[in-house]
């Protein structure tokens, strides 16, 4: 990819770090820097699209340190666990072969697994050595009577945000509107009416959360055309460009699909959140508010209703057990505010927030949530998170994966938010596992013993023999 | 406080129980050339053999009495005599270890009498010590009769504390400093006993271990083809001085009379720790043998420590309030309630097979006394049992069974299995963890919207390929 | 039980240990003894009928020790597996109240598992207090209304032999002939003709074994009324007496079965065996010759003829690997020449055979198969076991479970041809499954660490400091 | 002799291999007070990073040199200068180990010059030392990685022998009359080299154990609530006074050259033992400690011994010639097929990542250089698998897969796993022979004849209660 396109990628018109004071996309620091790369964050994207087959084009590292480590959960075929890559090795590199492999790769993997579409990412060495994965694409594409799509992002292209942006806008440019879903089914509570069609960009169904919201979208008669990308396939990527809505769920990574689809094809579209009880009902009623059936939106305030009451209900004894508990949230864009307002759901303070991703107005929103001094931090950090968390007397931390280390070795509780978990958080019942989950790691009894000193070191007194409070009677000392 | 019901049914289904005798058998098989000798019907040592032979893969020299038809009405004090001085003649063996059953008990045999009997009337037999038992059958279980076991044989062997005497123990003790007894629940397997062994020669601590099931049954392979005696084991001269140790180290609430016996007639002060697990009873332990010994708890102890924290972190998202059963003797039982709730998970219930003193403080939301009918009862709600192999074949595949006691024998390396110590209960977090994990289920159930499509029902817009 | 029943039992017309200079009754020497006892006897006769609710009647040591520890299979429900018993303690013993348990046991299996029928086992304590079990199973049959059987084979009353036979005599007595079965229909490969309804006795289908039989009797037309006992039901037993013929299998301990049921009901019997080619194939013959079907005597012959080529076959690259082995066998009745017939045609060399339990009948086969100057050891024990082994220089012990660690501790292959062996030996697939099962101890590389002295330990040379001949060298050496 | 097969697709699917600087950080987190620091762009070490995490659920101090489009362009050597001065300025490491990628090795980045350079331009930060490993992505796997970053440490650190220096080992020696190198495989997990410390020390040996994994990924918690280095290992003093040793054991084929370096420049005899897995290669272990040091086996390591030989003969009736297949790296796979041999499983097909000048000797059917799918080509005819997490995504229910290699991230306590010596001899023999009893399914199919006929078609002949 040249320069150009990727500093034209980084200004995107819909993206507010580029109104803002933030740069998202600044250069990061030798030696102080964390997180993914762009293919990473372009194989985020786009892996979750299940029965496409997706070859990373490049030496082992990329494919095998990272494949079928990820949270999102897919229905029927699962292709995309299966982690295709070219593995190049020196003798590819040195004489050239890389781009001879991939083509013969993109064959093997059409004759082995017959998939509907190939994905092929681009990775750093074929990008330094110049391989024309375009090329190779368009030959197999045309050779094998199936699209071939490469996926230009290097990693040094930048961060995880461009290659999602990256990942969006090929998906743009080849993908969408390369197929004509079938025609609007009546609805099936109300079959005087057809299905309305919607799109949910940068939902990953992480831990199947997605399937939280999907039951709902379906009895407000709702067709999902595609989730991208959580659950979906290829085909239904295809159709996205038929949408009447679509929502751009809590990244604005993705916020580049949802402008050119409303460029190209008029789809109107907000920024919504399914975390909390107050953002999931707002997003079921952007949805139907930008749709504006009027029956829709009767229907929606109904079910909002409904499940509003009976997940307060459900929230009840939580609420009781987590009142009053502090936390340091640290995580990005609008989760920053979106997760502190469901935390708030649940009586529990947020001592602080982290804003390092985040708009002006993300930041406004946590202001208008968290007050007016609240604590924003821009920058993570392991030692800055502890201390922060130590000067605030935070009950919890609660962060993505990585940061699951700094709490845990610093004897602190910990909630994983990001895509390695293993919970569920989105929608109505998702909030009730949120209770849960925090409820698990802030009752247990570990904290007080793995912060104990073994009592022969403690400096201080002596230690009873005694041990256990009801068994361990020196029975030398009873007579 | 925990209330206990007991189960009143008068069918026991699905037995946890076992027999005293068995329990007896366990225990005298942690002495060092020793002959458990059940005087009973040639069955009931039968099944007590197989049961144990099963479980531990690994021969056992239990004999009987061979109470028959005649001996049932006409007393069987003949049977018990002539087997005695049979297994001397034949074996020579250290020990002789008589444990009554059910039928002898009902003939109101009085093996003490045979047994002095036996030594007036065999001097020649002197060098094997006698001890008996009483273990009837239709009293509480295998703990109960190990514990009894270990009771009797300290009671009947342990001299006056005129002089130390010589140890000639299968360990070779020298240059210690502090001599300590320890007593050893039927709760502990033999690689517990081993590890047990190595914190306390950590302090430079000369320990006399009841029962040693480390030096019998931890599954070794020696250069002898044959042995119709034990193993290894504890030797009876180091029972002996048991009165001149420092002081008694009891695990096991089943074995704490003991403990106190030798408190109350050899002055030896009792020391009671639970039973090892979890981090607070292990530290009790570390802090009793470095206070008794006047030396420093090694890194390595430290470092054990260190890391059953770290693995305390690592299982509690999983193991946190997971929902749990334990169907088990009560000193097992005991032990990972211990342990358990420690981690912070949820004891639905604890069955045993018998009565406890100290079980009203468990951390459970019910405790029964009663078969393994009574885990049925609670599967539903329990994500995962502690349990042996006929609770395995009760739960299983619906719910796993992390398997503990007795029988186990459907699996290899019973007798390997680490309970104890920091280092068990690190090994037992780990297995619980993986028992949840490997039978997690995802907790969204996967949704497939009715109006999704398939990629035959769309229209390609593109030519493909030619495009 | 009177001593009187025993007496007569033990004096069982049929049986050859009466006739011959052997008793396998004879006092079980104190201190010097191993088996089982009468009512181990019983239970193992009777257990697998797989829907009876076995209830143990005593304290824990009989249930609790031996419950759901053996090989037997059936199919359908199991309700053996589940050890019931009255698990009688001090007070039900002390105040006279095991009678009162046993009668509400008995209500309490009924309520809990309706089964078809209750087997009441006695065990030692009750004789000897002397409780009255069989009125109490009257009692409980009447107010019930379903059959409710004692079983009276206390363990003092002798050994595992007697409780055989008891069990046995309880069938004949008290079930077989209380129900008829249903018409014979006709054969499935020749519905000119209406099936042959047999039985047999003393066949615990360990491993499945028996399946490997079954199939066979069904391809030949025979309805297996009942199989006493594995696999099989209440009902099935009860229909027993309609058999047009019977075998009793490889174990003489129920002889008096087959013979009551000539007595009674007149029906012919022969003992057979299913261990080895021709005991198998023998076995069916006589099936058919008592029969007396030509056509079903074609029939069986045809089979036979394919199904000992087809064995031979299979048979043909084991029995290269198993020549010239040489086995100590030691095993009881009948075995203790069935199986070295089978292990001479794996052409294995039996050194010696057990005679324990032998008839002069057996020692007569013994001799025709092992030659006139066959071995044979009256008597067991691990130490003359292990003596006979080593002077005979054999290669492998063949013997019940019981003596698996005598083999094992002496470093010696050894096979369980005994009840809680876990492999299946009947049969013509029997014969190939042991052929496999002894490859795999007898060519165990094993054998020879377990028998190793550590290096250190060697008193004679020098070991070199390389280990694994490929892998150990000391690369110090080659510079 | 077993011929090699190499996976000649140019589609890789599921792949086995993983880079090598991922292994060249599992060394490095193997010494004290230690920062791997990846020259790349973030990406690469963030994998990294997440793939060794999740594998011990332990933190891993990663860095990056965060090669950006410019850098990749115009050059990484001002990222990779600054890169180590901002970190020793901010975390004052004992080392920092630099590792190429494929990226910087595209590029042609010559990391020594830049470490050299580092050196004259930062005198103040001498305290830090700077080792240099070329690990591109393209060529070998995790393996190789690991023994480069071993490799380049030694010969960077290990000073010439004109006297002994102190030890400032995290260990603490005293009074050992023998000094030993240890260099320890990518095939050892934390706990076999606990084991393997354990072993040493029965002979009174200071062993430089490289790298030592026990001490920094066994999972342990410390005070500290955070460490930005490696959370402990080998003192880079020990690693200068290697050359001073009077041997080097080398365990596992891939560190073989190193050892032989070490013999070569300094004059240490070296000795190659395997990977000390099975009965005889942990003889030769100790065989080779007991020779060395002049000491004699203490009784412990003969009773281990025993302890084998035993669970050889309890789980041969299971594991003789079962059927079985191996998928991982070369050193593991030497290990895993020598154990599995020894007892007579039958090895159908053994996958590695790279290529092993010693497989041809392999006890196997069949050896292919490939990927998992090689594996998926013989799951019909075995009866357990020894894999890694992905083996057992692609394995799991049919065939049952026993966790070895990296990554493992679907069980707790994979620093835990015992492989090494007599007693993870065992440990995997009793692991393997309970994979296989728990997915034993019964010799015969249940046969239920179409004769047979059901209650209700009998006509009982008895009035029920009241004959």
């Amino acid at each position: 990819m040249k320069r150009s396109e990727i500093a034209e990628l980084l200004d995107e018109p819909a993206c507010e770090h580029n109104k803002g004071d933030k740069s998202g996309c600044s250069r990061p620091t030798p030696g102080n820097t964390a997180g993914g790369c762009s293919f990473d964050g372009a194989q985020i994207s786009l892996l979750p699209i299940a029965d496409v087959a997706h070859i990373i084009h490049g030496p082992i590292a990329c494919a095998g340190n990272s494949w079928n480590n990820r949270g999102t959960r897919a229905n029927g075929r699962n292709l995309f666990r299966l982690g295709f890559t070219t593995d190049l090795n020196e003798q590819d590199v040195i004489m050239g072969r890389a781009e001879k492999r991939l083509l013969h790769a993109i064959k093997e993997v059409i004759e082995r697994h017959d998939p509907p579409a190939v994905f092929v990412y681009m990775t750093c060495v074929p990008a330094l050595e110049g391989n024309d994965v375009d090329a190779i694409c368009d030959l197999a594409q045309q050779r094998w009577q199936r699209p071939v799509i490469a996926v230009d992002a290097a990693g040094f292209y930048g961060n995880k945000n461009l290659g999602n942006r990256i990942a969006g806008d090929v998906m743009v440019r080849k993908v969408i509107g390369t197929a004509e879903p079938p025609p609007k089914p009546v609805m099936r509570h109300d079959p005087t009416r057809k299905v309305h069609d919607i799109v949910l960009i940068g939902e990953y169904n992480i831990a199947g959360e997605f399937w939280h919201i999907s039951p709902l979208l379906e009895q407000l008669g709702y067709r999902v055309l595609s989730c991208m990308a959580g659950d979906t396939r290829f085909h239904e990527i295809q159709t996205m460009h038929r949408a009447d809505a679509a929502m751009v769920v809590c990244s604005r990574a993705q916020i580049n699909v949802a402008r050119m689809l409303e460029q190209r094809w008029g789809i109107p579209w907000f920024e919504g959140s399914f975390y909390g009880l107050e953002d999931t009902s707002e997003s079921l009623r952007q949805f139907a508010r930008l749709i504006g059936d009027p029956k829709l939106i009767a229907e929606t305030e109904q079910l909002i209703a409904f499940k509003e009451m009976e997940t307060k209900a459900l929230l009840a004894p939580y609420r009781d057990r987590l009142q009053g508990k502090r936390a340091l949230v640290y995580t990005g864009g609008v989760k920053s505010w979106s997760v502190v307002a469901a935390l708030q759901q649940l009586d529990i303070e947020v001592v602080a927030t982290g804003t390092k991703k985040s708009t002006e107005h993300d930041k406004a929103r946590i202001r208008e949530i968290m007050g007016p001094d609240a604590l924003m931090l821009d920058e993570g950090g392991a030692r800055n998170l502890l201390d922060v968390a130590a000067e605030h007397n935070a009950d919890l931390m609660i962060a993505g994966g990585r940061n699951m280390y700094t709490a845990l070795k610093a004897k602190m509780p910990f909630l994983d938010i990001n895509q390695e978990r293993e919970h569920a958080y989105a929608g109505y019942a998702g909030l009730v596992n949120l209770a849960k989950e925090l409820c698990r790691t802030l009752e247990s009894p570990i904290w007080q013993q793995v912060r104990s000193t073994a009592p022969w070191l403690e400096p201080s007194e002596l230690i009873h023999l005694s041990v256990v409070r009801h068994q361990g009677r020196n029975i030398a000392r009873e007579h | 406080m925990v209330i206990r019901k007991v189960n009143k049914r008068a069918l026991v289904e699905r037995p946890l129980k076992t027999s005293q005798p068995t329990g007896a058998t366990l225990a005298m098989l942690g002495l060092a050339n020793s002959i458990p000798l059940m005087h009973g019907s040639q069955g009931c040592a039968a099944f007590a053999k197989v049961y144990l032979i099963q479980h531990f893969r690994e021969p056992v020299p239990l004999q009987n009495t061979a109470i028959d038809q005649v001996a049932a009405v006409m007393g069987g004090d003949d049977n018990l005599l002539s087997a005695i001085a049979l297994l001397c003649d034949k074996h020579h063996p250290d020990l002789i270890a008589v444990m009554t059953t059910g039928l002898t008990e009902m003939q109101g045999a009085d093996i003490e009498r045979i047994a002095k009997q036996f030594s007036q009337q065999y001097p020649q037999h002197s060098t094997t010590r006698v001890v008996t038992i009483n273990t009837p059958d239709f009293t509480g279980s295998m703990q109960t009769g190990y514990a009894a076991a270990v009771d009797a044989l300290i009671r009947q062997t342990t001299r006056q504390a005129t002089r130390p005497t010589v140890s000639q123990s299968t360990r070779a003790y020298s240059n210690h400093s502090l001599q300590l007894n320890v007593l050893a629940s039927s709760a502990l397997t033999p690689a517990d006993v081993d590890l047990l062994q190595r914190y306390i020669d950590a302090f430079d601590i000369d320990a006399i271990m009841v029962p040693d099931l480390s030096q019998s049954l931890d599954g070794h392979l020696d250069g002898d083809d044959f042995s119709a005696t034990s193993a290894g084991g504890t030797a009876i001269e180091d029972i002996e001085r048991m009165a001149t140790s420092a002081a008694t180290i009891v695990i096991g609430e089943s074995l704490q009379a003991t403990g106190k016996w030798l408190q109350q007639h050899h002055q030896v002060p009792c020391h009671f720790v639970g039973n090892v697990m979890g981090l607070a009873e292990t530290d009790g332990l570390v802090q009793l043998l470095t206070q008794l010994s006047g030396k420093p708890v090694p890194n390595w102890i430290n470092r054990s420590r260190q890391r059953l924290q770290d693995a305390m972190l690592d299982c509690h998202f999983v193991l946190s309030q997971a929902a749990v059963a334990i169907a088990a003797e009560t000193d097992l039982a005991a032990g990972y309630q211990t342990l358990l709730a420690e981690q912070g998970m949820a004891i639905k219930r604890i069955v045993t097979a018998t009565g406890s003193a100290t079980a009203e403080h468990w951390q459970t939301d019910d405790w029964v006394v009663g078969d393994l009918s009574d885990i049925e009862q609670v599967l539903g709600e329990v994500e995962v049992v502690v349990g042996n192999s006929h609770c395995a074949a009760l739960c299983e595949p619906q719910v796993p069974v992390l398997r503990a006691g007795y029988p186990c024998h459907d699996k290899y390396g019973s007798s390997d299995t680490l309970q104890l110590g920091y280092e068990g209960s690190r090994a037992v977090l780990f297995a619980l963890a993986n028992c949840l994990y490997k039978h997690h289920h995802d907790e969204v159930t996967p949704h497939y919207s009715k109006y999704r499509f398939e990629a035959a029902d769309t229209l390609s817009t593109v030519a493909r390929g030619a495009e």
